[in-house]
């Protein structure tokens, strides 16, 4: 196989995928939505204050933005696993790692990329300093295609269950500790005026190093599932 | 010259033995008609064969011979085998939000592919006048029809075929009977289970009874 | 022997650690050891059943 | 060599050694026990700043050691059972899950037990209990994905595969956690980690973590045993088993 070759196959299935999700427009904004009622919940629930608010913000919004990313986590493979194209990306000339890289990456445009989109308006609910907007999307922009790597192992491995839900949660939110211990940090260093850059670079090696090594337990998890 | 060999091959499933020391030899141009009862494995060995389920024990190869080489490789976990495979499981493996000439160009751009355009492919399985169609809108026979069509673009030598003639009408048994004997003249091969009894010539059939 | 249980003020919680640590070690030891047997007398029982069927 | 590896991990094989060694694993563990108990609890001294408090760590230490231990050992396990698909390094792994969960869970009620005089709180964040109670999580995702496969030969590669992803991230969610917890100005407390260079403080300390680790493959071996059975119940040598203890 040529490199041509491999670059098309991923092309070809980022546009389906991106396609499929189009013609399901609706169901795109609920991650979106959850995001937002999260975020909106916790002023009714530990008061308006706004001292408070300002300086839970960070954490609230990456927890919101957690649980948003692996609540919609299920769509990445399970309808592939119910009409058996999965079987049909598997089954083929080309490495399954690729091929899984280009369904994340889909599933991360289609669910990640609005949530970072959205952020700096629930930042502004919060009350959060309007100088470290622009990191909070940064520290997202970094962090969540993490949380769409890591969890694309664990669907993997739960996509032939008929109940899978709190497992999955199981499976990925102590992996996703790293992630929103170094995002809310270097949002909470910047509020009080310190460098950062030290939490960005880890953030950005997070990036790398799941981008490296998450695909091959996601392929093999793909195959024992479907064995 | 393609042929498949399969070695001592056991499968168990849920801790029943569903076979064991399976042995076969497929060559080109020949069919192998997998037999048995219900729950006696057949749809196993098959998800075995195409390299999805890793068997309990034994082997199996597909080997590769020209005049002047031969190349064997063990079939589980091998890319290049998969790419010269083509399955058609009990599900179409179609994406129903899509249509039907959107599904094949999708699946032409996983296969290693051949001289084929989807135009011929959907006149030869009877579809040539859904193609812009979304595969939501078809009926069951149909979309066993564009599973069919996505075999006859991958450009495999080895076709492995569950239950081919589910939700067919008569003349679609036909197609696939006239297309399965199309493939074996080419030098393909083909590994199928059916309920339907199927008419191609003894001398092209192998024979394997799962029942004990 | 009063002092020992008394620990120094501390006997509580350093003999309920004692006691939980008891507790979970022998649980991981009592458990399989009564698995076995179970599941000895049933693939045992479906032993005879599948014997007096033939 | 690889053919006394897999006469070595053939289930009947193992299953009879396994039998055989298990009486005396129970009876080491027991007297190691014992000797590490005499010195922790009346041999050792007083320590001068927490009082007799301290003798908590003897279990503490020794149970979050070996939390972290086991779960390299079912991530080893795994691989090797994934590799070479060795049934018997397949089920030492599923088997470790249970055990190393009861260890961390040891450590996480100790060291709450130990805290609650020390800081006045049952629970504070502090990075250690914290990467503990995170590694509980995985243990318990190890166990529920275990249960929740119906196949258990595809159950038991998917906890290996689990194990595995959960090896390469437990040294990175350790440091994430570590550096959360400085950063926060939460308790550290490093007395508890470097017991006093007094021998007859630090001797009991390795008598049981020596103890605990044979213990480990005392429970792994009962666990096995059972795993195997179950697993292997329509073969030969477990029919001809059943026929023996039916005679005996």
């Amino acid at each position: 196989m040529s490199q041509g070759s491999l670059s098309r196959v991923f092309l070809a299935l980022l546009k389906r995928d991106l396609l499929l999700a189009f013609r399901h427009r609706a169901e795109l904004f609920n991650p979106l939505l959850f995001f937002v009622l999260v975020v909106t919940l916790f002023p009714l629930g530990t008061g308006a204050e706004t001292r408070l608010l300002q300086t839970m913000a960070p954490g609230i919004i990456w927890v919101a933005a957690l649980l948003a990313a692996m609540l919609s986590l299920d769509t990445i493979f399970r309808s592939d696993f119910e009409d058996g194209s999965l079987e049909l990306l598997l089954l083929n000339a080309h490495p399954t790692s690729i091929l899984v890289l280009a369904k994340v990456l889909a599933h991360w445009l289609i669910t990640g990329l609005p949530l970072m989109i959205i952020a700096p308006l629930l930042a502004l609910f919060l009350g959060l300093d309007q100088d470290v907007i622009g990191l909070l999307v940064l520290t997202l922009l970094l962090g969540t295609p993490v949380l769409s790597l890591i969890g694309a192992v664990a669907i993997a491995l739960t996509v032939g269950l008929k109940r899978g839900g709190i497992l999955l949660s199981l499976l990925v939110l102590p992996f996703y500790v790293p992630v929103l211990i170094f995002a809310t940090n270097a949002i909470e260093m910047a509020m009080s005026g310190m460098p950062v850059t030290a939490q960005l670079w880890i953030l950005a090696s997070f990036l790398l190093l799941a981008i490296t090594l998450t695909p091959w337990p996601t392929a093999a998890a793909l195959k024992l599932s479907l064995s | 010259m393609m042929s498949l060999e399969v070695r001592d091959l056991s499968c168990i499933r849920d801790d029943r033995i569903l076979f064991s020391d399976v042995n076969i030899n497929l060559f080109s141009g020949q069919l192998l008609l997998v037999e048995g009862d219900n729950g006696s494995g057949k749809t196993s060995l098959l998800r075995i064969l195409c390299g999805i389920r890793l068997p309990e024990q034994g082997q199996v190869t597909w080997v590769r011979q020209s005049d002047d080489q031969k190349s064997s490789i063990a079939v589980h976990g091998q890319e290049s085998y998969a790419g010269e495979m083509a399955f058609l499981g009990h599900l179409d493996g179609n994406k129903l939000d899509l249509s039907v000439t959107e599904n094949l160009e999708f699946s032409r751009s996983l296969a290693l592919g051949n001289n084929n355009t989807i135009k011929d492919v959907l006149e030869r399985v009877g579809l040539e006048h859904f193609d812009d169609l979304q595969v939501s809108n078809l009926s069951a026979g149909q979309r066993r029809r564009l599973a069919l069509a996505r075999l006859l673009l991958s450009g495999a030598y080895l076709w492995i075929l569950d239950e081919p003639f589910t939700a067919l009408d008569k003349k679609g048994i036909a197609m696939v009977e006239r297309e399965i004997n199309a493939q074996l003249e080419q030098g393909g091969l083909v590994i199928m289970t059916s309920h339907h009894s199927v008419s191609f010539d003894n001398d092209k059939v192998i024979k394997l009874s799962l029942s004990q | 022997m009063k002092e020992f249980f008394y620990m120094g003020g501390y006997g509580f919680y350093v003999w309920s650690s004692y006691a939980v640590a008891a507790l979970i070690l022998i649980a991981n030891i009592i458990l399989p050891i009564y698995q076995r047997k179970s599941m000895l007398n049933k693939l045992t029982k479906q032993l005879e059943r599948a014997e007096q069927l033939k | 060599m690889m053919k006394f590896i897999h006469k070595t991990a053939s289930p009947p094989y193992f299953y009879r050694l396994s039998g055989l060694w298990i009486p005396w694993l129970g009876a080491i563990t027991l007297l190691l026990l014992i000797a590490g108990l005499y010195g922790g609890l009346i041999a050792a001294p007083t320590d001068y700043q927490q009082g007799e408090s301290y003798r908590i760590i003897y279990i503490h230490v020794p149970a979050a050691w070996m939390s972290l231990f086991i779960y390299m050992a079912m991530a080893a396990a795994g691989a090797i059972g994934l590799i070479w698909r060795i049934k018997l390094a397949e089920t030492v792994a599923v088997c470790s899950a249970p055990i190393g969960a009861g260890f961390t869970l040891l450590a996480l009620v100790t060291g709450s037990l130990w805290g609650k005089p020390m800081w006045g709180a049952w629970w504070v964040w502090d990075a250690r209990l914290t990467a503990e109670l995170l590694l509980l999580f995985l243990y318990l995702g190890v166990m529920s994905l275990y249960v929740a496969i119906p196949d258990k030969r595809v159950a038991s590669r998917a906890v290996a595969l689990l194990a595995l992803v959960g090896m390469v991230n437990i040294p990175i969610i350790h440091y994430s956690v570590e550096w959360w917890n400085t950063l926060h100005q939460g308790p550290t407390v490093t007395k508890f980690d470097k017991p006093s260079i007094d021998m007859r403080m630090l001797l009991p300390l390795l008598i049981m973590a020596v103890a605990f680790k044979i213990y480990y493959v005392w429970a792994l071996f009962l666990r096995v045993r059972v795993e195997l059975l179950e697993r292997e119940r329509n073969t030969q040598w477990v029919k001809e088993l059943l026929h023996q203890s039916k005679e005996a």
